[in-house]
């Protein structure tokens, strides 16, 4: 018992130094990753308590979890490509850099 | 436990009021819904926390194509934008002045909020006595589908006249277009490949969540959404300009009719008055597992309505 | 007292938490794009499986352990999936 | 700390804080998008405070045959705030159309930049 409590506290540690990257990371990308890692984290701590509390039905909310969580990463990723893609071509255009809003 | 990570909650919507660019509101979103999640289901409702997992994609997107909008609009408007400078003055009147508004509405709650004695009667009543009276095995969908019937049904009724509202609002009137913008990852063998695996899985899940509502964490809200969220990967890797749309919304509302008059039907029949003691199992799963996926088909539709409107419409 | 699958269990947990630590000393440690989702996938996919597997084998052959099986095979489709998609589109933009 | 009184005051503090950031910045920001943002924040604020009354350390879902009421969550409010998140998504999707309306019609997603035009036109 005493290692899933200490692996739980772990994951939450973890998941504050993730945190770290997605205020410090240098590109979107980075933070993009450390949310797809944070997922992760949070699914494992899911999996954690319920194991503590040895109840199968709680395993139901990190499937729900792992499931959906990766179609919201992927959506940001598709519009961020599109979108720096356009910013880097108008850039070129113009010759000089555009504010960036975003 | 849960107090580090509701450190970690207020941290995270305090992140976002200084920050000025979009994705990164999106991105401090989507962590915020993660934690949000978390911690409901750590206060011991796995329900409410299935709900927040799956609609907070949806929100996310909505958000995401929102931004996206708003982004291609402004780039061709206004040319480039500089960045102004605002005086001393007008900062400290749009920053401090909320701030004289809210401390002290923060400081009244504080004083004012309600003491720490619980009564528990109602917690009690419901929990000794919804085996018996409803059935099922889950208290919550129990209370939601029997004691709370037409708070849920109002709920329905709201995604409806949300879905009325939202093509009232738009700019665009016509409900269904025969081709538009495709996503990115659709000629990307690999991505397909392996999305084509996942979906059905999810599809499948969310069937599941439906079906077991009264047995298991889940019910007709959480099984539509992730039913809803099958269509999204549709949308990724094929598309999703050949759904019958109208026919959809004519669906969600007789689905709709179709709840209510069953809710009707059982307060009037209630259970234990006209059915039979040998069969007044069978009656009430039965009724159960129905509500649940009238709901859950209801909601589902009701998404997809709401998703196809901003990818295929609101996008152009 | 404890059984040894139990023993087995936990050692495979811990193995699986420290791996996870590793992994993430070297995200903090890289400072560029493509190095941090090389280390990730160290993270995400060693780590978590022999952290779940360490479950798998604590709870020994029941319903419980059928579930987490599940959620590491969704995991193990998954996560390459969106690593893939975020250095595809990382590369396309002209990261 | 298993008194229970303590518990449930710590966290009810917290989500009266939140919900006041995400008031504050509702109306403190200039962009129409946050302000959205930040409503969805308060919303899950005040889900929070209901979800935490009565809460106790050890406590389990209220999912089971044989339940003893001082051990679960209380059933009451998670069944009535399921229905308050799918109404936020309701809430949520009305509000971003009209803003797309708003911004196909005057360029912009400021609050200042569009109470000046409408009050124009």
């Amino acid at each position: 018992m005493a290692v899933l409590w200490g692996t739980m506290w772990c994951m939450v540690a973890l998941s504050v130094l993730y945190l770290l990257v997605v205020v410090k990371g240098p590109s979107i990308w980075d933070r993009l990753l450390a949310i797809n890692l944070i997922a992760v984290k949070v699914t494992i701590i899911i999996i954690l308590f319920a194991s503590i509390y040895e109840s199968a039905f709680l395993l139901d909310a990190a499937i729900i979890y792992t499931l959906s969580g990766f179609i919201g990463t992927i959506f940001i990723a598709l519009f961020f490509s599109k979108k720096e893609k356009k910013q880097k071509q108008d850039e070129k255009k113009e010759g000089k850099s555009i504010w960036r809003v975003y | 436990m849960i107090y580090a990570i509701l450190v970690l909650w207020i941290f995270l919507a305090a992140i976002i009021i200084p920050e000025r660019r979009g994705i990164r509101i999106i991105i401090y979103f989507a962590i915020f819904s993660l934690v949000t999640a978390l911690s409901f289901f750590l206060l011991g409702s796995p329900d409410v926390a299935m709900a927040e997992a799956a609609i907070s994609t949806f929100s996310t997107i909505f958000f995401v194509i929102c931004f996206e909008k708003h982004f291609r609009l402004k780039a061709d408007g206004e040319g480039d934008p500089e960045k102004k400078e605002v005086s001393k003055a007008a900062a400290a009147k749009k920053y401090v002045l909320p701030l004289l508004l809210i401390v002290p509405l923060f400081a009244l709650f504080i004083f004012f909020r309600p003491g720490p004695e619980v009564s528990t009667y109602l917690k009690d009543l419901y929990i000794t006595r919804f085996a018996q009276d409803v059935g099922g095995v889950n208290a919550v969908t129990s209370i939601y589908l029997a004691y709370r019937v037409y708070d849920t049904l109002f709920e329905a009724l709201v995604l409806v006249i949300a879905i009325v509202a939202v093509s009232h609002m738009s700019a665009f009137k016509e409900m269904t277009v025969p081709d538009g913008e495709h996503s990115d990852i659709e000629r990307d063998g690999l991505a397909v490949f392996t999305i084509r695996i996942i979906a059905p899985i999810l599809l499948l899940f969310g069937v599941y969540l439906v079906m077991n509502g009264h047995i298991s964490p889940g019910g007709g809200f959480q099984g539509g959404v992730a039913v809803a969220a099958f269509f999204i990967c549709r949308y990724m890797i094929y598309n999703i300009y050949d759904m019958p749309v109208k026919k959809i919304i004519r669906l969600e509302e007789v689905l709709f009719m179709t709840a209510v008059a069953i809710a009707v039907f059982g307060v009037f029949l209630g259970a234990g008055t006209f059915v039979p003691l040998e069969y007044l199992r069978l009656y009430q799963e039965s009724y159960l597992i129905l509500m649940n996926i009238l709901i859950g088909l209801k909601v589902a539709c009701a998404c997809i309505v709401l998703f196809y409107r901003f990818v295929a419409i609101e996008r152009r | 007292m404890a059984s040894i699958l139990e023993i087995a269990g936990s050692v495979l947990i811990a193995a699986g938490a420290i791996l996870m630590v590793l992994g993430t000393f070297g995200l903090l440690k890289f400072k560029r794009f493509y190095p941090r989702i090389l280390i990730s996938s160290k993270i995400d996919t060693v780590g978590m499986l022999t952290l779940l597997l360490g479950l798998v084998v604590r709870h020994g052959f029941s319903f419980f352990s059928a579930k987490i099986v599940l959620i590491i095979v969704i995991l193990l489709i998954l996560n390459p999936l969106v690593a893939h998609i975020l250095s595809r589109s990382a590369y396309m933009s002209g990261e | 700390m298993n008194t229970g009184i303590l518990n449930t005051d710590l966290i009810e503090l917290i989500c009266i804080l939140v919900f006041f950031l995400g008031f504050y910045g509702l109306i403190a920001t200039t962009n129409v998008i946050k302000s959205i943002v930040f409503l969805w924040v308060m919303e899950m604020a005040v889900i929070m405070f209901f979800l935490s009354i009565g809460y106790n350390i050890g406590i389990v879902a209220p999912i089971g045959t044989d339940l003893v009421p001082g051990q679960v969550a209380d059933p009451l409010p998670q069944a009535l705030m399921i229905t308050t998140i799918v109404i936020g998504l309701a809430v949520t999707a009305v509000n971003i159309t009209m803003l797309i309306t708003l911004v196909r019609k005057h360029k912009s997603a400021n609050w200042d930049i569009l109470r000046k035009k409408s009050s124009e036109s």
